[in-house]
């Protein structure tokens, strides 16, 4: 039995649920053994405007079940991103969006629009776990006032969807989603890695070159689905939920917890199949329940 | 690049803690290169895979190098005949051995043992000359096994052959090729810029995604060890900026 | 060669860092094949004045590296706790602190009044993670004003030592560290587990009858340890680090993070002897290093 | 209460699926109770351990009957002669067997066969006549062993035996003892409010520290599965609280 995957996502009609988590695949050309008819959309490592190098080694530490890192965001910057990966992107079967970062409110603005019409671009994520360093290193991610104004700063520039990947590292995520739902963003990605530390007991620092690092992979599993789902309550727009997700089984508690769609991240490390793995084995589970589309998955979704 | 579940064939120990263990691999036994690694994944183990060089390849297998240093090469070690151990691969630019100048000189320090014997395959099949410098702890720490042509022996505390550094003992050669803990490769950068280098990071995915693997540049910036590397020309890495530190380097 | 493993924490010598964490080790009197030698201190099952039953079953769920618990605060009161308990405690070569909960600032105040100078109670650690019911269920963890209010109203009832045990969902950990040293905190224990969320795929409902649950155990550890180093950085008062500590080395992460000392939950449930096999590896470590005790340990504490 | 690395000494099928694999741990064999649970520990493996009823106990070893229904589980059934496994126990209170009385009926649906074989050993040696009704799905999910004195079987599907439940194809006595999935109890319950039973519930530490394991009591509050149980009088315990949708009760 054909199950039918499709999923609608601001704007966005998806052939399945399962995407590649931003910076966790590149740019979708170096990705070995992939198999591409499983991808629901790619969401590219996070730019800048500019070029930036990224931070100093170690980047990376694993911990149980997790790993932490600290790449700083290195990446080619908007006019490379433009010349070497969009055109790429334009003649693939399914969409790419652009992870955006920036430091200021109108860095966002502006990296939307030097995108905004780029053939190959079919929208953006925003990425609002960067330090605003206009209000003194604060997180955009954190405040929702600065989330609403980096959204609406996006929104303002382009007619694409724009997605607002939230952060973790919050009091309570439902304020952030409405925060941005106000502001005009599609659908809210939910979450980014959380803030961590892992010391080298020998030399007496921490292992990473950068202090702190952002923690993913099924360590954080559980805290993901259960942040995914407060957005789920909170808001209307979809929800995509991301973080641990390693099998279809763990897709699925994102999906029954209210998400429309799940991003899968770290897992592509240790599998590079794994997003084939995962969009399978939700499919295999479906027809194996009776159920002849996604979209009949019950969901527990309790509103207050 | 091939993703396969690899059959345990056998250990053999090679040095005080350090074994050998073959795994078969057909394609990649078929398509590997001096310098090149596979990433090992273990289920259940460590969320990660563990990169580990290509030490000999011979007909349906391959050979791996390793000493315990931590839980996934612990776990390695506990494996037995028939286990099944995921295997990716191969990964990374190994070494460019051309034909063109006479001899080779393969500098190895500890488990930088590791790519050298597929690497004097391939610098003999070029019609070079080789040399192996291998230098250790001590006596004890030595690698027992040498498919090259000739092999000078180095000990750190003169337990063995020459008392000193593997670089310390090596004769120059049109081709200077050279694997160990990253303090060692950068002796081997003031020495022989236009060395080829096979470097240690942190690895998170090796195959050029999770952008975990940096090694910083001469020129500035930063390159990708599992894509671009692990080899590298001696004078092009910012040594002062690699770090020296990695486990493998700690116990090697 | 012995090492001087002993440390201060607000008002208490203890012979050694490692501690019993609330909620993993009962009353100290169910553990079993205890090597009590290895205890530092022993903090108590969290309780509320009055008998609680807590939640219906199932109330844990394992997730990768780590457990979901939703355990309710079970237990027997404050005046069982005095008659059963504390009479017991009143012999031991360690100092065992109440770990008290409340749903009102007055709530805590009157606890701690109830076991103020009970023979065998050695101090209070104020768990700050419950809902103020008072004001409409926000944690009183969360909000720098209600953890100041509640550490005041035990403050005022007690002369014996009083921790705070801060919760990991906020946004600034440091914040709520510093007001809870204003207001007459010895030290904080940081930190208590995160909240989390796991889904039975097959029942479309959470794992859990209560719906979410605290995650603890090695998965938390690097979530844990940064979380730690902020209250350090934050506050002059010692840190009691806690969070998915298995072993001496997950310790001694938390020790050169700036902690003055550790507790061990959730490892105790994997191996009864975690306690004595953490401190005899601490004291292992310091003498290979060559430190002839704990306070020589280097400690990475940048001060902002 | 012991905690012992056990090496692995066998393991035999069953049932489909279902198997018995032994253990050398010394201790635990010589002091179990028929009820009695060890909690398994795997490293590498689950965080939290694993319980199970011991199956049987034979000199310095003990045995568990299981089926792969997990991670945990699958590990458990892969591991070879020699492997050694983490073993804490025994655990729990076991059935109460005392003299007095001619006759016991232990009644099992699939894996709750677990605490049977010693059950009847101690049934038989307080002097009762032991009758075992032993339930499953079909034929093949029948456990292929007993020791007992009479085998009543009954199977859902009518493949073997009874049509129909192990609780209805038993015969009244005068120790009731069950074990099962938690829907049966409550039928056992129904029946004989006196029959000792075996509740399952997830586990966090069994040994009472993390309040895991809690069974609402009909009389209000919670008792602890670990230390308490895992043995209730049937008639004590709010069937209807008890979640009857363990995995294990998923598959049994
Ligand atoms: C290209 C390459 C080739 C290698 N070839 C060999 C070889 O042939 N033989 C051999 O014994 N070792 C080799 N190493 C090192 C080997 O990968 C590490 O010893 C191993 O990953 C340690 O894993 P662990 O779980 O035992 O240690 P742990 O310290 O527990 O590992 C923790 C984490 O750190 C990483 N890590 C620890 N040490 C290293 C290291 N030195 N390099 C990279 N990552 C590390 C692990 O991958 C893991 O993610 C190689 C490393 C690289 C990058
Ligand atoms: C007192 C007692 C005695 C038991 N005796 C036996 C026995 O003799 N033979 C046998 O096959 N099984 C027995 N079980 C059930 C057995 O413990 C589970 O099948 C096993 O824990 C599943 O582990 P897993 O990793 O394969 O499954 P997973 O589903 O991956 O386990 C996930 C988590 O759920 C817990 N869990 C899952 N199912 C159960 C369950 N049914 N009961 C308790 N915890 C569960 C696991 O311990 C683990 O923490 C017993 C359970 C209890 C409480
Ligand atoms: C190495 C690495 C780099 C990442 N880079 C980005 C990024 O550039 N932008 C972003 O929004 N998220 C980034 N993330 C976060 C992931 O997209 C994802 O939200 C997170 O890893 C949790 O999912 P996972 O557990 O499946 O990996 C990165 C994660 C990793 C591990
Ligand atoms: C089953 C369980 C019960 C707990 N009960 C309490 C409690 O009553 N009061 C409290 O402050 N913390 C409680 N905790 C939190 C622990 O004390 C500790 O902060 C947390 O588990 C993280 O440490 P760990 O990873 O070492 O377990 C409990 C934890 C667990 C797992
Ligand atoms: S190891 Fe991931 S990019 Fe090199
Ligand atoms: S399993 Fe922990 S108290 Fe029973």
């Amino acid at each position: 039995m054909s199950v039918d995957m499709t999923v609608r996502i601001g704007g966005l009609q998806l052939r399945g649920p399962v995407m590649a988590a931003s910076g966790t695949f590149g740019y979708g050309t170096e990705v070995p053994l992939l198999e591409r008819r499983a991808l629901g959309a790619m969401v590219s490592k996070g730019i800048f405007l500019k070029p930036r190098h990224g931070t100093a080694p170690p980047r990376i530490a694993e911990t149980p079940s997790g790993m932490l890192n600290a790449i700083g965001l290195q990446g080619p910057g908007a006019e490379a991103l433009i010349r070497d990966y969009a055109p790429q992107w334009a003649g693939w079967e399914f969409p790419v969006l652009v992870n955006i970062n920036g430091e200021s409110v109108s860095d966002y603005g502006e990296l939307a629009a030097r995108l905004d019409g780029v053939p190959g671009v079919a929208g953006f994520e925003v990425n609002i776990s960067c330090p605003n360093v206009e209000q003194g290193g604060m997180y955009f991610g954190n405040d929702p006032r600065a989330a609403a104004a980096v959204t609406e700063a996006v929104r303002r520039r382009t007619r694409l969807p724009v997605w607002v990947k939230l952060t973790p590292m919050v009091a309570d995520i439902g304020v952030i989603a409405r925060a941005v739902e106000s502001a005009g963003a599609d659908a809210v990605s939910a979450v980014n890695t959380f803030v961590g530390m892992s010391m080298d007991i020998n030399a007496y620092h921490p292992r990473l070159s950068f202090g702190t690092g952002g923690l993913s992979g099924p360590a954080i599993r559980p805290l993901a689905v259960h942040l995914a789902h407060q957005a789920a309550r909170a808001v209307d727009i979809p929800v995509i939920g991301v973080g641990g997700i390693m099998r279809a089984e763990d897709a699925l508690e994102f999906l029954i917890a209210g998400c429309t769609a799940v991003q899968v991240g770290t897992a592509t490390f240790v599998n590079p199949k794994a997003i084939a793995d995962v969009h399978d084995g939700i499919a295999a589970y479906l027809a194996t329940k009776g159920f002849a589309s996604l979209a009949e998955l019950p969901r527990y979704l309790p509103r207050d | 690049m091939f993703l396969t579940d690899a059959r345990v064939e056998g250990r053999r120990q090679v040095a005080r803690a350090m074994w050998v263990i073959t795994l078969d691999a057909p394609e990649v036994a078929a398509t590997v290169k001096a310098g090149q690694f596979v990433n090992l994944g273990l289920n259940p183990g460590p969320l990660l895979r563990r990169p580990f060089s290509v030490y000999r390849a011979i007909e349906d297998r391959i050979e791996v190098i390793l000493q315990a240093v931590g839980a996934g090469t612990a776990q390695l070690l506990a494996l037995r005949e028939g286990d099944l151990v995921s295997c990716l691969g191969p990964l990374g630019r190994g070494f460019e051995i051309r034909s063109g100048g006479r001899s080779a000189v393969l500098i190895s320090g500890g488990l930088g043992v590791a790519p050298m014997p597929v690497a004097a395959r391939d610098a003999r099949a070029a019609g070079l000359q080789v040399t192996w410098v291998h230098g250790a702890r001590s006596a004890e720490d030595l690698c027992s096994e040498s498919d090259g042509d000739a092999v000078i022996v180095a000990t750190d505390d003169g337990s063995a052959g020459f008392a000193g550094t593997s670089v310390a003992a090596a004769p120059d050669a049109d081709l200077v090729l050279a694997c160990g803990p990253n303090r060692m490769l950068a002796a081997v950068a003031g020495r022989w810029p236009d060395a080829q280098v096979a470097v240690e990071t942190y690895m998170g995915c090796g195959t050029g995604v999770c952008l975990g693997c940096a090694v910083p540049l001469k020129r500035g910036g930063y390159d990708l060890a599992c894509t671009e590397g692990p080899v590298y020309r001696a004078g092009d890495v910012d040594w002062a900026a690699l770090p020296s530190h990695l486990h493998y380097a700690a116990t090697a």
